[in-house]
């Protein structure tokens, strides 16, 4: 073992508070120590998920005391895979803005990186923490970083995107913290497993009263529809790379807090069904609503909206093939969102409303990046044999195998939707005159790489998705396997 | 209308709020086996801090207070970064104007006191209620007055920034170091001493002071950051 | 019964100032009003045993909050409704 | 002491954080300033701390501090972990109004104007 | 064997894309060759036995080919290789050569990948490459992309889905994605199974096939794409949706009781569909539509034939979706020779280019008996053995339908015969040269296959009898070649042939003998010097013979062409599109109405606690 998974804490902190200093000596410095670090991230997970795979998940304990006293950190295969894939995600991120802003003066420069950095390890610290209330800090690490990368360029909206976002974030704290306090005053205790496994003797309303409150408060991080007026505003008026985070990794971490809570904590039966239904309404509204989008970016936003819904409706099959298609999704959703946002910021890159029609005859300029992004915008409609069409099978199968037809037949439905408006905007990449006022801008040779990285990854888990799908199978079977968990976390056999 | 609306919305969900809240019950313990008591019992036998809240927070849930200065850190950082200005747009307008006599020399005098009253507090802060928050938080206040009395005051942003990064790196400093030592992070290494010493508590009055410089100097610079924009 | 006729002033006053806080036009007494929701708070928190929370919420509620409200409003405009006290003080002038 | 006092008191401190919780948000959810929404958001928080250390409460319990000179008794004392996490709250909760209240500052040099339904650029 | 040709088929693909960069030559060399390459391999080396078997994220993928499915690998392979050649001279100094080469080998490949499917996985895999590439290939101009492109992969889409979902029901109930598990439950299947997969199944195949009302993308799509793809779209890539339809209707309707109105209906649909995609081809001005349409009408003869289903009528569809393949192959390869050589395919501007292109004419001749089904050609055959098979079915109504549009389809082939290579010559076109070798040379072969067809169509009909015993049908050898009333002795030689043969060549002659004829005796004059009438005609008026020149015909249809399906379908997306554009007005850009509705959906929840949860 290389190391435990507190390091995915620790490190990022320790960093974080050396940038400062680190900046004074050696402006570059701020740059390149986040990628370090991310880099460090990845090795350490991936090493780490591969000791899980093999001798199950490793239980950490903070400041010595066992889990119901202190906090702990779960590294079981289920989280293991999502950190992998958030770590993974953020250095392509960090890798893809390197010099994205070089033309950005040197003190919002250091922040960009250093908040993109903090961003990513709330990410992991919402998906490792085995306490409710560390979940409630590492979300509002995640938020305040989310807030100001929102509002990182001064010259566009994006204060007042970023000012949405933080009034609805402030309030699901506020319906977090009752939520959780609801929940100690009846175990006295904040270990998730802990909880769980003195579930049973809550009386019921407070179970369901809580559960709403946090699903209302995590709602509002996984983008679920009435909570999501905040998302395409900051998906919109971030920078392109930020909004790749959004999508790629705070989302993700939000999702798997939902479905830690519906699936370990709370033992409510109606929850899944919920998870069905708002995952569907999420879906079709984000999807109508992305059809008649003017700006790429809101599009772009409109669609993971909706692909978190998707995500959420597999979860809420509550059967292991449900997890693994979820957690497929998941995945696929990462890499090819992060791909069209990557591609399609360079698109729209010297504009300044990003409207979709600027997109106008990019083909000629830009060959590599329409090509990708003409690629992504087919793997995320499902098109074989690009990644997404696996986990679009296997999330029907499992739908089918549940015999939701009604469910298949929504879902299909509006994947022509999201279709119709990806292929609109790939002709207008292609076959439409360039506009007069656009300005093509090359792809930085490391966004190029990113890019590429990306489109290789669709290629692969397209022509050869068991590459993937075995740790897939491991993650959701660790997820089914509740007991398993609490015993994991109460007993220690580390 | 949209008063009403949301009067009616509200209602609802205070009648759901206050119900399940007063159900709960208030002023007596709603549980059994909870970890309070473990807390409460382990505080004194086994880390020997007399304010359990102290206990807590910088040991038993000492994560939690990482991660929390880390939010204040990120605060700073994000204000820094949210009213960034080039060169060029800084305005004239200053929010600031110079006090009386009285009120400048009062706060000169009170300055020290202020901080004094701070270290003090964040120094007990495993004995007596407070810690490094209050500690931290109180000082920001010193220098708060000061920067408001005096126009030209300037806390030196390089000291302030090293003060922040030093203790923070101090606190996952020895929560590393407990790693190295006792296998888990933050574990507390050192021996805790008696009850009610000033030594005592092992690491965790050393954390707290981290904690306390920290929190104070970014409040400073929160403050700071707020009081030098220049619309 | 000290302790009870404490506690009922204390709670009419926080919920007085809360809902000034929120009715008053003037953002400057508004931001006051919080200041004194949190000082209340503070002295609330020691009598429920809190004194850590009654020490913190007392530095941070009363002083830090309310400062860096008031800085905020002197960077911006003081009242709720822009447009109305503008008109106001028009119509004074006339 | 009356128990009737008591169980009114038991309503007090639950019914007053609720209140205040509500009047807060209901300042957010209408007024129209932006810092009034600030201001309401604060207060929510107000309230949210003072429902978690009301939880905690013990009647006739002492703080969770074992001062020298004096017999704690552990069972008599209030529960200190929800004041531990409201310690973090407020924290957290001071940390996010500063970044509220800066991005009214950025907002108000931006449109010139702090009425939240003229700051709608981004839309549908 | 079976996945190497796909792999050469992938990589040849890959090489062509890029050996663009390179060199044309090479890269005319590389298409080719990987045309050339694979289909050979596949005739040499793939037998019925041959099955390669893989394992793809869990679920188990199986290749392999069957009698039924190398009769279709034959149209595909065969016409593609034809329109292999014909692309590479086609293609010559055109643009997105990479581009073309590229989708145009990747549409080969998925077909011959959905022929060799043993598993619906692979079958919908290989289906939706063959979509996209095909997409692609019909914006390939890059005109009108945003509708008939875009209404093209719309249709295929919601067929693809309800496939697809017809797939994963089939997974849920057979807990396999096997044909043979599905052919062999599917009898044991509920009823409402037996009804929705198949209604499903055949909506997916239904659009590739244009039936009905699933139709308006081809016309659209058809004419879109560049001509020397259109002869393999509408040649081959429709004949996926029919090969998908035989399947359904023979291996899993026939069990089953429900089956027979499935058929019935199925059959009236091809037979709607004839009536009224030849109704429509008669409108047509462009070639490419008139093409376009006709392919329709076409189809849904094969339709007819396979919804009906009796042996007989079985081989007439399917001897029809051969003879199809060949002919409307040969005539899009013909138009788009055309369209080369002059610029444009409209028959109102483009006449008299029998002199100047007198191969394409010789092409275009015998594919235009062949379609109109006049002996000796395939087509005649094919419609010969429909006919009798629905009178011996009993369905005299659809013998009276099928019957009105092979002869309304008269009106078309004269049209386009005449409207290209007959009339009057115009110096406009004086210039226009033979097409090149390479592309000439494709059409007469196929051309010259449609008339081997109709001497010899035992050729064909022996692969089909193989097929159809693979799907269950009784060993036919003879007996049902012999079904048929007039050549009762078909299978290798027709004995009523020498006097078909003098009959059609005295017309022929007579017809192309009066025309030039007639050439000779008139003044030359152009089509908009007419001074014989009283008025003198505008200068924009166009006075081509071929123009409207059956409008009272048209007059006595309007009242069916008027109720055109695709207004609905556009009144139905544009409502759509209105309806979604009124429904993000949710978000309104406040946020405080945000907030609102973080409140509003904690009190829903709130209010409906007990029943949601």
């Amino acid at each position: 073992m290389v190391g435990t998974p507190v390091l995915f804490i620790v490190i990022p902190l320790l960093a974080a508070f050396l940038i400062p200093l680190l900046g004074m000596l050696w402006k570059e410095l701020v740059r390149i120590v986040p990628g370090l670090v991310l880099a460090y991230m990845l090795v350490l997970s991936v090493n780490l998920l591969n000791h899980v795979l093999i001798y199950g998940p490793i239980v950490e304990v903070i400041a010595g005391w066992r889990p119901p006293l202190g906090i702990n950190l779960v590294f079981s295969a289920f989280s293991g895979f999502l950190v992998t894939l958030v770590v993974f995600m953020g250095l392509l991120i960090w890798v893809y803005s390197y010099r994205f802003k070089r033309n950005v003066d040197f003190e919002p420069a250091k922040k960009y990186f250093l908040l993109l950095m903090m961003l990513i390890t709330g990410s992991v610290g919402i998906i490792l923490t085995g306490d409710i209330f560390n979940m409630f800090v590492f979300i509002e690490i995640t938020g305040i970083s989310g807030y100001a990368l929102t509002a990182f360029y001064t010259g566009r909206d994006s204060a007042e995107a970023s000012f949405k976002y933080l009034m609805l974030g402030s309030i699901a704290s506020t319906f977090l913290l009752l939520a959780i306090m609801i929940i100690y005053s009846q175990v006295g205790t904040l270990n998730m497993a802990d909880i769980a496994s003195k579930m049973h003797t809550i009386k019921p309303v407070y179970k369901i009263i809580s559960f709403i409150f946090f699903i209302t408060a995590i709602g509002i991080e996984a983008e679920i529809f009435p909570l999501n007026g905040w998302a395409p505003d900051a998906y919109t008026e971030a920078p392109g790379p930020v909004g790749a985070a959004f999508a790629g990794i705070v989302v993700k971490a939000s999702v798997y807090a939902i479905v830690r809570y519906v699936y370990t904590i709370f033992d409510l039966s109606g929850a899944y069904d919920f998870l069905i239904l708002i995952g569907l309404i999420t879906l079709i509204m984000a999807e109508t609503a992305a059809i008649r989008q003017e700006r790429l970016k809101r599009m772009l936003a409109y669609s993971s909206i909706g692909q978190m819904g998707l995500v959420m409706v597999a979860f809420g099959m509550g059967t292991e093939e449900g997890v693994f298609a979820a957690l497929f999704m998941i995945l696929n959703h990462a890499i090819i969102k992060s791909l069209l946002f990557f591609s399609g910021s360079y698109l729209v890159y010297n504009s300044k409303h990003k409207y979709i029609k600027e997109v106008n005859g990019m083909s000629k300029y830009l060959p590599i990046t329409s090509l990708l992004f003409a690629l992504g915008a087919f793997a995320i409609v499902g098109l074989p044999p690009f990644a997404g069409f696996w986990s679009k099978l296997s999330m029907l199968t499992a739908a089918a195998d549940s015999n939701m037809l009604f469910i298949i037949a929504l879902v299909l439905i509006v994947s022509v939707v999201e279709l119709v408006y990806y292929l609109r905007v790939v002709n207008r990449i292609y076959f439409f005159n360039k506009e007069e006022k656009t300005e093509p801008k090359k792809p930085t040779f490391n966004a190029l790489i990113v890019m590429i990285t990306l489109g290789a990854l669709i290629l692969v888990i397209g022509f050869y998705p068991d590459a993937i799908t075995g740790i897939l199978h491991k993650a959701s079977a660790d997820l089914m396997d509740k007991g398993q968990y609490i015993h994991d976390v109460l007993s220690l056999n580390k | 209308m949209k008063k009403i609306i949301v009067i009616i919305l509200l209602g609802t969900l205070g009648f759901y709020t206050a119900h399940t809240f007063f159900d709960i019950g208030f002023g007596f313990p709603h549980f059994e086996h909870g970890i309070k008591d473990v807390y409460l019992q382990k505080t004194v036998s086994d880390l020997k801090v007399s304010n359990t809240v102290t206990s807590i927070v910088v040991n038993f849930r000492g994560f939690d207070t990482l991660g929390e200065v880390t939010v204040l850190f990120l605060a700073v950082t994000a204000l820094g970064g949210i009213l960034y200005k080039r060169r060029h747009e800084v305005g004239e307008r200053s929010v600031l104007f110079s006090a009386s006599s009285i009120v400048t020399s009062g706060s000169k005098l009170l300055f020290p006191a202020i901080i004094l009253l701070g270290v003090y507090v964040f120094i007990h802060g495993h004995l007596s209620p407070g810690g490094g928050f209050q500690g931290g938080t109180i000082i920001a206040t010193g220098f708060l007055l000061m920067l408001l009395t005096y126009e030209n005051y300037s806390v030196n942003h390089t000291v302030l920034s090293l003060v922040e990064s030093l203790a923070g790196i101090a606190f996952a400093g020895i929560g590393l170091l407990g790693f190295m030592h006792g296998g888990t992070f933050l574990q507390n290494f050192i021996e805790p001493g008696v009850l009610n010493n000033l030594f005592s508590g092992g690491v965790i009055p050393i954390i707290y002071i981290m904690v306390g410089f920290k929190v104070g100097a970014e409040l400073t610079g929160v403050i700071y950051t707020v009081l030098h924009e220049k619309g | 019964m000290i302790y009870f006729i404490l506690i009922s002033v204390l709670v009419v006053l926080i919920i007085g100032a809360a809902v000034y806080a929120i009715r008053q036009k003037d953002l400057l007494y508004a931001v006051i009003a919080t200041g004194i929701i949190s000082l209340i708070l503070s002295i609330l928190f020691y009598m429920l045993q809190a004194p850590d929370v009654a020490l913190t919420e007392a530095a941070i509620g009363v002083a830090l909050t309310t400062i860096i409200f008031i800085i905020t409003i002197r960077n911006t405009v003081r009242f709720e409704d822009e447009r109305d006290k503008k008109d106001k003080f028009k119509s004074a002038v006339k | 002491m009356n128990n009737t006092y008591f169980d009114l008191l038991d309503y007090m401190i639950y019914g007053t954080a609720i209140l205040i919780i509500l009047i807060g948000l209901y300042g957010a959810l209408v007024k129209k300033s932006l810092i009034k929404i600030v201001i309401g958001l604060s207060v929510v928080d107000s309230g949210v701390n003072l429902l978690i250390v009301a939880i905690g409460y013990l009647k006739g319990g002492t703080a969770p501090i074992f001062s020298p000179g004096y017999l704690a008794n552990p069972i008599k004392m209030v529960d200190p972990v929800p004041q531990a996490l409201v310690l973090t709250a407020i924290v957290i909760g001071f940390g996010v109004t500063a970044v509220a209240l800066a991005l009214v500052i950025r907002l108000y040099r931006h449109h010139g104007t702090l009425n939240i339904d003229e700051i709608k650029d981004l839309k549908w | 064997m079976n996945y190497i040709i796909l792999v050469v088929f992938l990589g040849g693909a890959l090489l062509t894309f890029f050996a663009g960069k390179i060199n044309n030559v090479l890269q005319d060399i590389l298409f080719l060759a990987s045309i050339l390459v694979p289909a050979s391999l596949f005739f040499a080396y793939v037998h019925a036995g041959n099955i390669f078997n893989l394992t793809l994220g869990g679920i188990h993928l199986s290749l392999g080919i069957n009698a039924m499915s190398w009769l279709f690998a034959l149209i595909v392979l065969g016409l593609g290789s034809m329109a292999a050649f014909y692309s590479v001279s086609f293609m010559k100094g055109k643009e997105r050569r990479g581009y073309f080469y590229f989708n145009f080998i990747l549409t080969i490949m998925a077909m011959t990948g959905i022929l060799m499917s043993r598993d619906l996985v692979s079958f919908f895999i290989f289906w939706e490459i063959m979509t996209w590439s095909s997409y692609l290939m019909t914006v390939y101009n890059g005109k009108d992309v945003q509708t008939v492109g875009i209404k093209y992969f719309v249709f295929s889409a919601i067929g693809a889905y309800a496939m697809l979902m017809a797939i994963v029901v089939i997974h849920s109930i057979n807990g396999s994605f096997m044909i043979e598990d599905l052919v062999r439950s599917f009898p044991e299947m509920p009823v409402n199974m037996q009804i929705l997969i198949p209604v499903l199944l055949l909506t997916g195949f239904g659009v590739k096939a244009a039936i009905m009302p699933l139709h308006v993308w081809a016309p659209g799509a058809y004419s879109n794409a560049p001509m020397a793809y259109t002869s393999i779209f509408s040649g081959a890539l429709s004949k996926m949706g029919i090969y998908g339809m035989v399947i359904v209707m023979v291996s899993l309707l026939s069990y089953v009781p429900e089956g027979y109105w499935f058929r019935e209906v199925i059959a009236w649909m091809g037979g709607i569909t004839a009536v009224i995609g030849t109704l429509w081809a008669i409108k047509q001005d462009d070639a490419k539509k008139l093409l376009a349409y006709s392919s329709i009408a076409q189809l849904g003869y094969i339709i007819v034939g396979i919804g009906i289903g009796t042996p007989l009528a079985m081989m007439a569809g399917l001897f029809l979706a051969v003879v199809h393949a060949l002919f409307k192959g040969t005539l899009f390869l013909a138009v788009g020779a055309i369209e080369r050589q002059t610029g444009t395919s409209n028959f109102r501007e483009v006449t008299g280019l029998i002199r100047k292109m007198p191969w394409t004419f010789v092409a275009s001749l015998i594919s235009i008996i062949s379609l109109a089904g006049i002996p000796p050609m395939g087509g005649f055959v094919g419609k010969w053995m429909l006919y009798e098979s629905l009178l011996t079915s009993n369905h005299y109504l659809l013998v009276i339908v099928i019957f009105f549009s092979s002869t309304a389809a008269f009106l078309y082939c004269y049209k386009f015969l005449f409207g290209f290579f007959l009339g009057q010559e115009e110096k406009e076109w004086a210039n226009v040269k033979e097409a090149p070798v390479l592309m000439v040379v494709p059409m007469l072969i196929l051309s010259f296959f449609s008339f081997l067809l109709g001497t010899y169509p035992g050729i064909i009909l022996k692969p089909i009898d193989a097929g159809m015993q693979y799907l269950g049908y009784g060993i036919t050898q003879n007996h049902l070649w012999q079904t048929s009333v007039i050549f009762n002795t078909w299978g290798n030689q027709v004995v009523l042939q020498p006097l078909l043969y003098s009959i059609i060549a005295i017309f022929l002659f007579f017809l192309i003998f009066l025309t030039i004829k007639s050439f000779k005796q008139t003044r030359y004059v152009t089509t908009k010097d007419i001074s014989s009438s009283g008025e003198v005609p505008k200068e924009h008026e166009n006075l081509t013979f071929s123009v409207d020149f059956m409008q009272p015909f048209m007059r006595a249809v309007e009242p069916v062409m008027r109720r055109q399906i695709d207004k609905y379908y556009t009144g139905l997306a544009n409502g759509l599109e209105a309806l979604f554009d009124f429904m993000r007005k949710i978000y309104t850009g406040n946020g405080q109405t945000y907030a609102i509705y973080v409140i509003v959906f904690v009190v829903i929840l709130l209010l409906f606690k007990d029943i949601l949860f």
